[in-house]
C-alpha cells in the first residue's frame, strides 16, 4: 500500500543532497558558515528521510517513483531492502565524512567546487541503490563517473590530473561497456524491473548466445569500478586524492556501487538459476579469488600508507564479488554483510590515514613509528579497524569472513577456503607492521607539532571506529547488517 | 554529312580549348583561352537552336566572367611565372578515368528517355501569360526556382561586401576606349531593354538584359564617367536590392490577399511578369556592375 | 502549410528590411526568429494532426510547377532551425566577440535561415540545388566575416562546395534524362535500378557527402568552421551541415529504388563507421580548441551516416527516429559546445588548448556549458545523445549478425569521451595567471549554456518524442 | 551517333576534365577556371537532353539559364574572394620581411 507522499520519497532522497550540492556552486569561498550549514542541513535531513523509509518498508509500505524516459522503460526509485541497505550505509558515512572533510579542509581553496561535487557524488550513490531498473542503474553509473572525477583531480597537480585521466579512461570504459550490455539485454528482453529471482530465466535456451555476452559485458562494466584485477588500475593511482575523497568514494561509494550492480545482476536480473544454468559465474569466482590474493600481495609491497590501503580495497571488495559468486544462500549472507562491514572498517583506516597525514605529517609506513604516544586516539581507532579487516573476532571482518568461509563449504568450494585463509594471513602481514610500528617502535623523528588530531577529524574517526566494533559484537540482533543480510537473502532466495 | 562534321569539329574545338585553359603554362594565357571557350560555348548553344542560352552564355559566362578574370588577373601581376606544376595526385588522376566508364554507361541510353513535361508546358502556355516557354517556366511555372535565384545573386553581392579589398588605383581612361564607349554604352543600354520587351514574346528576358545593362556600366565606370556612390547612400542601395525586394513582396502579397504562394492572377499575369523581370533586370545590372568593378569605398558595409 | 511559409518568410523579409534601411539591429532578427519559432510550432502541430501536407507553387501542379511538401521531418527541422537561430542570435546579440557590429552578420543570418527553411521544404530536386547553392555561398561568406585570416579556408570552401554542387546537378541532369520529372513523390514511382538512375544516385551522393562533409569527403570542414566567428561556427555545424543530409535521406529513403538501397547501405555505413573512428582520432590530436570542435562535428555526423546506412541495408525504419533524434541532439550539444569554446577562446586571448588551463576557475560556466554539451555527444544518460544512441544500438544488438556495427558505434563512443574529457581535464588543472584585461562576460556563458542544458531536457519529453519520431517518419 | 549522345558525352568529357583541373591544380584562378568549366560540362549534358529531337523541352532551359546565373554569381564571388586572399597573403609576406 502506499499514501499520496511515499512515492515521492526516494526522490526527495535524492534531491536532499542534490539541491544543497548546487546551491553550493554558487558559494563564493569565503561564504564558509553557509556551506556548512547547507552541508549538514542536507547530511541530516537524508538521514531523516532514510529512517523514515527504513520504518515505513519495516510496516509493509512501499516506496515507488516512477518517471517515464524511454519507451517501456520508466526512470524507477525504489526503496527494497537490497537498495536501503546500500542507503543508509552511504548516507551515515556521508555524515561522518562531511564532518570529517570540513575539518580536512579548512583555509584550503575551492572548498565551494569540492562540496558541491562531493554532495552530487552522493546523490548519484544513493540514486543508483535506489535505483529500480536497469537504465535507471546505469543512469546514476555514469554520472557517478562525472561527478566523482573533479574531486579525484581536486589538487590540480599535474600527478592529480594523471590519475584523473587514468580514472576516467577507465570508468568511462566500463560505462561504455555497461551500456552495451544493459541495451543488449534491453533488445533481447526489455528491461522490466528488478525482481526478487531475476527475470531472464524465461528466455533460457533462445537467446544463451546474447544473454552470456551481455553479462560478460556488464560484470566487465560494473567490475571497473569493482577493482577487479585487470580493472583495478585506477583505484592505487586515484589515492593522489584528498583523504575524504580516498575515505567516502574510493573506500565506499564508488567501489561499492561496482559490487552493487554486481549484486543486482546476479540476483534481480539473471536470477541464481539462470546464471548457474549457462555456467556464467564459474570465470567470475575465479577472477575474485585471484583478485583477493593479488591485492593483499600487492598491499605488502607499498611503502605509502594510503597506496597500501587502496589494494587493500581492491583484495576486500573482491570478497563481496566472491560471495555472489559462490551462489549459495549462506556465501550471500557475507557478501552483502561484507558490504556494510568493509565499508565501515575501510572508511576509519582512510580517516586514521587523513590524520596521520594532516596532523603528523605521516605518509609512510616507516614513519609511523611511535605514532601511538603522539595520537593515542586515533592509532586505537586504526588498531580496532586493522584488526577487524585481518578478521579477527568479534569485529566486523571476522563475522563475513566466518559467512563467507560457510558457505563456500556449504556449495562445496573447499578451495575458497584456502584462499580466505591466505589473504588473512596477508592481511595481518601488512597491517600488523604498521600496528606494531604506531606503538612499540621508538619515534626516530622529533615530535610533531600537535599530539592528536582536531576534533573535527577525530570524532568521525571514533564514531566508525566504534561501529566496527558494534556491529562485530551485536551482530545477532535484528538491527545489525548481518540480520538485515539474512533478511535479504531470505526474500532474494526465496527461503 | 556537314551536320556531323560541324557538330564534331564545335565538340573537340570545346575539349581542346578546355584542355588548354587548364594547362597553358601562363596564368594570362590560361584566362584567353578561357574566355575563348566561353564564346565558343555560347555558339554551340546557339547551334543546338537555344537562343536564350547563348546570351546568357555570352553576356554573363563568357563577357563578365572574363573581365572578372582579367581584374584578377592585373591586380596581381604574376610575380613567378614558371609552368603550374600539377599536384603529383594520383588519384586525382584516376579518379576521373574511373568515374568515365559509370558515366558513358548511364549516358547511353538517355536519348529514348521520357518527356511529359514539354507537352504540359504547350498545354498551359496560354494561361501563363506570356507567349514564350522559357520565360513562362521561368517566371511563372517554375517562379520559386528565380526567386532563389535572385537571392543567390545578391549572396554573391553580400560577400564581396565582407571582404577587405585594396582599394585599386584608378588608371586614366584610353582615349579610345572613350571615343568606342560613347556609342557601345547607349547601344547596351538600348538593346538591353529591347530584349527586355522581346522577353515575354521570343528569346531574351531579364538575365540577359541586366548582364548587357551591367557591362554597359563598366563601361562607363571604366573611363571614369560614373561617380561612385556609396552603399550607404540608398540611390545605390535600393536599386541593387530592387529585383529581390519586388519578387518577395509579390510573393507575399499574392500569398495573403491572392489566391496563394506566387499565383499571378490569370488577367495581370504579363503585367506582373513584366514588372518583376524589369525589377530583376535593374537589380542584376546594379549588381553585376558592383562584383565586377565594385570600389572598396562603395561596397564597405 | 501557410505557418511553414510563414516560418520561412519571416527571417527573409526581416533581412532584406536590413538591408534596405541600412541597419544594424539585432533586436529586428530575434523576433523574426522567434515569429519563425512559434509558426514553425503551429506547423508542426498542424503536421501532427492532419499529417504530410503539400503545395503546388504559382498553382501549376506538379510535375510542371514545383511543390513544396510538409512532412513531420521537415517541421520538425524548421523549428529546430528556428530555435537554433534565435539561440545563437542572443549569443550573438549579447557576446563582444561575433564580429557583429561592423558587418552584414544580422541579414546574412536571416537569409541563411530563410534558405534553410526553403531546403527543408522543398520538394523538388533542382529545387534542392539552388537551395544547396544559397546554403553554401550563405556559409561561405559568414565564414569570410571572420576577417582576412579565414579567406583562404572560405576560398577553398567554396570551390569544393561549387564542385560538389555540380556533382549533384550532373546527377539530376541524368535523373531527369530518363524520368522526365523532377517532383520527388513522381521520380519515387518511377524510379527502377537501371545503371543510368544507379550513377545518378551516385553522383548526387558524392555531391551531397562533400557538402555535408561526411567522411571521407569532410577534408574542408575543419578549417572553414575554426576560422569563422564564434556565432557563425555554431550555425554551420549544428545546421549547415544537415541540409544536405536531410536531402541524402530523402534521396535514398524514398526515391532510390530497394535494391539500390540495399547495395548502397553497407557502404554509407562503413563510411559512417570511418568518420566516427578517424573524425574522433584527428579531434583526439587537434592542437586548437575550435579545430577540436570542428573534427568533433566531422565524427559526429558518422553516427548519422552509420543510422542511414543501415536503415537503407536492413529496412529497418525505426532507425530513422534514430537519425533524427540524433540530427537534434548533436545541433544543441555542438552550438553549446561552439559558443562556449568561442567565448573561452576570445576570453582568454589564446586559440590553443593548454590556454585553457585552469578553465574551470577562470570560466566556471563556459567551462561547464563545454562539458555539459561534451556529455550529450559522448552519449551519457539522459542526454539526447544517449536517446539517439539507444536508438541505433537496439536494432544492431537484436540479432547476433548485427554486432559488429554496434563494436563500431562503441569505439565512436570511447573516441568521443576521449577527446570530450581531454579538454575537461586540461581545465581541472591549475589556473594560469589571467591577462589585466581579463574580463569574462557571465551572461553570454550562461546563453552559451542554455543550449546544453536544452540536449540534456530533452530526456524529459523523451517518450513522445521518440514515440512520435518512430511512428511519423513512415 | 546521334548529334545528342556527341554532344552528352562532350559535356560529360568537360565534366570530367573541370574536376580533374580542379582536384589537379594547385592556383586558386585555374581551380576557379575549371569549376567553370565543369559548369559548362554540366550545363552542356542538360543541354543536349533539352533539345532531343523529337521535342525540345523549355523547362529544362530554363533550368540551364538559371543554373548559369547561379554558376557566374557564385564564380564572381570565388575570383573577388581569391583576389582579397591574395592582398592578405601579399600583405603578411609584406609584414614578414
Amino acid at each position: 500500500m502506499s499514501l499520496l507522499w511515499t512515492p515521492f520519497l526516494p526522490l526527495a532522497i535524492v534531491l536532499s543532497s542534490l539541491i544543497p550540492g548546487l546551491l553550493i556552486f554558487t558559494l563564493r569561498e569565503e561564504q564558509q558558515r553557509t556551506r556548512v550549514a547547507l552541508n549538514l542541513v542536507g547530511v541530516v535531513l537524508k538521514l531523516l528521510l532514510v529512517v523514515v523509509m527504513l520504518a515505513g518498508v519495516a510496516q509493509g509500505f512501499t516506496f515507488r517513483f516512477q518517471v517515464p524516459f524511454l519507451p517501456g522503460v520508466p526512470l524507477i526509485l525504489q526503496g527494497d531492502a537490497l537498495s536501503l541497505q546500500f542507503v543508509s550505509l552511504s548516507s551515515l558515512l556521508w555524515l561522518a565524512t562531511t564532518i570529517y572533510a570540513i575539518g580536512y579542509f579548512r583555509g584550503s581553496p575551492l572548498q565551494s567546487r569540492f562540496f558541491g561535487y562531493f554532495s552530487l557524488c552522493v546523490s548519484a550513490t544513493v540514486g543508483l541503490a535506489l535505483a529500480g531498473n536497469l537504465v535507471t542503474f546505469l543512469l546514476f553509473y555514469e554520472l557517478l563517473t562525472l561527478a566523482t572525477f573533479p574531486l579525484v583531480v581536486h589538487k590540480g597537480t599535474a600527478a592529480a590530473l594523471d590519475a584523473g585521466r587514468r580514472y576516467l579512461a577507465y570508468t568511462m570504459g566500463g560505462g561504455t561497456l555497461t551500456l552495451m550490455g544493459v541495451a543488449l539485454l534491453h533488445s533481447v528482453a526489455a528491461t522490466p524491473d528488478f525482481t526478487a529471482g531475476g527475470y531472464l530465466a524465461p528466455l533460457l535456451g533462445e537467446v544463451d548466445v546474447s544473454l552470456t555476452l551481455a553479462f560478460a559485458l556488464l560484470i566487465a562494466g560494473l567490475g571497473v569500478k569493482a577493482a577487479l584485477v585487470p580493472l583495478h588500475g585506477w583505484l592505487p593511482r586515484a589515492m593522489v586524492a584528498p583523504a575524504p575523497v580516498s575515505a567516502l568514494l574510493h573506500a565506499v561509494a564508488v567501489v561499492k556501487a561496482g559490487a552493487f550492480g554486481i549484486i543486482r545482476v546476479v540476483y534481480d536480473v539473471y536470477g541464481v538459476e539462470t546464471v548457474a544454468a549457462l555456467e556464467l559465474t564459474r570465470p567470475l569466482l575465479y577472477l575474485a579469488g585471484f583478485t583477493i590474493v593479488y591485492g593483499s600481495l600487492m598491499a605488502l609491497r607499498q611503502r605509502d600508507i594510503k597506496k597500501r590501503l587502496a589494494f587493500s580495497t581492491v583484495s576486500q571488495v573482491s570478497y563481496i564479488t566472491l560471495g555472489v559468486a559462490l551462489l549459495g544462500p549462506v556465501a550471500a549472507v557475507g557478501a552483502l554483510a561484507h558490504l556494510v562491514h568493509q565499508g565501515l572498517m575501510k572508511v576509519t583506516l582512510f580517516y586514521c590515514a587523513g590524520s596521520f597525514a594532516e596532523t603528523c605529517g605521516v605518509h609512510q609506513v616507516q614513519e609511523m613509528d611511535g605514532l601511538g604516544r603522539r595520537m593515542p586516539l586515533t592509532m586505537v581507532a586504526f588498531t580496532l579497524a586493522a584488526l577487524g579487516m585481518i578478521g579477527i573476532p568479534p569485529l566486523a571482518g571476522f563475522i563475513s569472513k566466518w559467512y563467507l568461509g560457510w558457505g563456500a563449504l556449504a556449495v562445496d568450494e573447499p578451495w575458497v577456503l584456502v584462499v580466505l585463509v591466505v589473504s588473512g594471513i596477508l592481511n595481518a602481514a601488512y597491517f600488523l607492521p604498521m600496528i606494531y610500528r604506531g606503538w612499540f617502535a621508538a619515534s626516530k623523528t622529533g615530535e610533531c607539532a600537535r599530539t592528536e588530531a582536531p576534533a573535527m577529524l577525530l570524532w568521525p574517526t571514533l564514531f566508525t571506529a566504534a561501529l566496527v566494533v558494534l556491529v562485530g559484537v551485536f551482530a545477532a540482533f535484528d538491527l545489525s547488517p548481518l540480520a538485515w543480510a539474512q533478511l535479504i537473502v531470505d526474500r532474494e532466495f526465496g527461503l | 554529312m556537314t551536320e556531323w562534321l560541324v557538330d564534331s569539329g564545335l565538340g573537340l574545338a570545346l575539349l581542346l580549348l578546355a584542355a588548354a585553359t587548364l594547362y597553358a603554362p601562363r596564368l594570362y594565357t590560361s584566362v584567353v583561352f578561357f574566355m575563348g571557350f566561353g564564346l565558343l560555348m555560347a555558339i554551340v548553344w546557339a547551334r543546338l537552336g537555344a537562343a536564350d542560352l547563348a546570351l546568357a552564355e555570352a553576356a554573363i559566362g563568357a563577357g563578365l566572367t572574363g573581365v572578372l578574370l582579367m581584374g584578377a588577373l592585373r591586380e596581381h601581376p604574376p610575380r613567378t611565372e614558371r609552368a603550374p606544376r600539377p599536384r603529383s595526385l594520383l588519384w586525382a588522376a584516376l579518379l576521373p578515368l574511373a568515374v568515365l566508364p559509370l558515366l558513358v554507361e548511364a549516358i547511353l541510353p538517355l536519348s529514348g528517355g521520357a518527356q511529359p513535361l514539354p507537352a504540359q508546358v504547350d498545354a498551359q502556355l496560354a494561361y501563363s501569360g506570356v507567349s514564350h516557354p522559357v520565360t513562362a517556366v521561368l517566371l511563372n511555372f517554375r517562379s520559386w526556382d528565380t526567386l532563389l535565384e535572385l537571392l543567390v545573386v545578391l549572396f554573391a553581392l553580400l560577400g564581396t561586401r565582407q571582404l577587405a579589398l585594396s582599394s585599386r588605383h584608378p588608371h586614366p581612361p584610353w582615349p579610345l576606349l572613350l571615343a568606342w564607349c560613347r556609342w557601345l554604352a547607349p547601344l547596351a543600354f538600348l538593346l538591353g531593354a529591347y530584349l527586355l520587351w522581346r522577353g515575354a514574346k521570343a528569346p531574351g528576358g531579364a538575365f540577359q538584359a541586366g548582364a548587357l545593362w551591367a557591362s554597359a556600366i563598366v563601361m562607363l565606370r571604366l573611363n571614369g564617367l560614373l561617380p561612385t556612390v556609396s552603399w550607404r547612400d540608398w540611390r545605390l542601395r535600393l536599386p541593387a536590392l530592387l529585383g529581390v525586394t519586388v519578387f518577395v513582396l509579390l510573393a507575399v502579397a499574392t500569398w495573403l490577399w491572392g489566391a496563394g504562394w506566387l499565383v499571378w492572377p490569370p488577367g495581370a499575369a504579363k503585367a506582373l511578369i513584366l514588372l518583376v523581370e524589369l525589377a530583376a533586370s535593374v537589380g542584376i545590372a546594379i549588381t553585376l556592375a558592383l562584383l565586377v568593378m565594385g570600389e572598396d569605398r562603395e561596397l564597405r558595409p | 502549410m501557410n505557418t511553414a511559409l510563414l516560418s520561412l518568410s519571416a527571417p527573409l523579409l526581416a533581412a532584406l528590411w536590413l538591408l534596405l534601411t541600412h541597419r544594424r539591429q539585432a533586436p529586428v532578427v530575434i523576433v523574426a526568429s522567434l515569429i519563425s519559432l512559434v509558426a514553425a510550432v503551429f506547423s508542426l502541430y498542424q503536421v501532427i494532426d492532419a499529417g504530410e501536407q503539400s503545395l503546388a507553387l504559382g498553382g501549376w501542379e506538379s510535375p510542371l510547377g514545383i511543390r513544396l511538401r510538409l512532412m513531420p521531418v521537415s517541421a520538425m527541422l524548421l523549428t529546430f532551425t528556428a530555435l537554433i537561430h534565435s539561440l545563437v542570435g542572443l549569443y550573438a546579440w549579447r557576446s563582444r566577440h561575433s564580429q557583429t557590429r561592423h558587418t552584414d552578420y544580422w541579414p546574412l543570418s536571416c537569409l541563411l535561415h530563410a534558405a534553410l527553411a526553403a531546403l527543408w521544404l522543398s520538394h523538388d530536386i533542382f529545387n534542392w540545388y539552388v537551395t544547396l547553392e544559397l546554403l553554401g555561398l550563405v556559409a561561405v561568406v559568414m565564414v569570410c566575416l571572420a576577417g582576412p585570416k579565414a579567406y583562404g579556408a572560405a576560398l577553398r570552401y567554396l570551390l569544393l562546395s561549387l564542385a560538389a554542387s555540380l556533382c549533384y546537378l550532373l546527377g539530376v541532369a541524368l535523373l531527369y534524362g530518363v524520368y522526365g520529372v523532377l517532383d520527388v513523390s513522381l521520380l519515387a514511382e518511377a524510379a527502377r535500378a537501371d545503371p543510368s538512375t544507379r550513377t545518378a544516385l551516385m553522383l548526387m551522393t558524392v555531391g551531397l557527402m562533400l557538402k555535408a562533409a561526411l567522411w571521407p569527403l569532410h577534408l574542408w570542414l575543419p578549417a572553414a568552421h575554426s576560422s569563422a566567428p564564434t556565432a557563425v561556427s555554431a550555425l554551420l555545424s549544428a545546421l549547415v551541415v544537415k541540409g544536405p543530409l536531410f536531402i541524402l535521406w530523402l534521396l535514398w529513403s524514398r526515391v532510390a529504388p530497394e535494391e539500390l538501397g540495399q547495395a548502397a547501405g553497407p557502404w554509407l555505413a562503413l563510411a559512417g563507421v570511418g568518420a566516427l573512428l578517424v573524425g574522433g582520432w584527428s579531434a583526439l590530436r587537434a592542437p586548437l580548441i575550435k579545430l577540436m570542435v570542428a573534427y568533433s562535428t566531422v565524427a559526429q555526423l558518422g553516427y548519422a551516416l552509420l543510422a542511414l546506412g543501415l536503415m537503407l541495408h536492413w529496412r529497418e525504419l525505426s532507425l530513422d527516429a534514430a537519425l533524427w533524434l540524433f540530427v537534434l541532439a548533436h545541433g544543441l550539444a555542438k552550438v553549446s559546445m561552439f559558443l562556449a569554446a568561442g567565448e573561452m577562446q576570445s576570453t582568454l586571448g589564446s586559440r590553443r588548448l593548454d590556454s585553457l588551463k585552469g578553465a574551470t576557475q577562470t570560466m566556471p560556466v563556459a567551462m561547464f556549458a563545454f562539458a555539459v554539451a561534451g556529455g550529450s555527444l559522448i552519449g551519457l544518460p539522459p542526454s539526447g545523445g544517449f536517446l539517439a544512441k539507444w536508438l541505433l544500438l537496439l536494432p544492431l544488438l537484436q540479432n547476433p549478425a548485427h554486432w559488429p556495427w554496434a563494436l563500431g558505434v562503441m569505439l565512436g563512443t570511447l573516441i568521443s569521451a576521449a577527446y570530450v574529457f581531454r579538454v575537461v581535464a586540461i581545465s581541472f588543472d591549475r589556473a594560469r595567471p589571467t591577462s589585466p584585461d581579463f574580463n569574462p562576460d557571465r551572461f553570454a556563458q550562461w546563453l552559451s549554456l542554455l543550449p546544453a542544458l536544452l540536449v540534456w531536457g530533452m530526456a524529459l519529453i523523451s517518450e513522445q518524442l521518440i514515440l512520435w519520431l518512430t511512428g511519423a517518419t513512415l | 551517333m546521334s548529334q545528342t549522345l556527341f554532344y552528352l558525352l562532350v559535356g560529360a568529357g568537360l565534366w570530367l576534365l573541370g574536376l580533374h583541373g580542379l582536384l589537379c591544380l594547385r592556383q586558386p584562378l585555374r581551380r576557379i577556371m575549371a569549376v567553370n568549366i565543369m559548369g559548362s560540362g554540366v550545363f552542356m549534358v542538360m543541354l543536349a537532353l533539352a533539345v532531343r529531337p523529337d521535342s525540345p523541352d523549355p523547362v529544362l532551359q530554363a533550368l540551364i539559364v538559371t543554373g548559369l546565373v547561379v554558376a557566374a554569381s557564385a564564380t564572381a564571388l570565388a575570383l573577388r574572394l581569391a583576389s582579397a586572399d591574395r592582398d592578405r597573403a601579399q600583405k603578411t609576406a609584406e609584414e614578414g620581411e
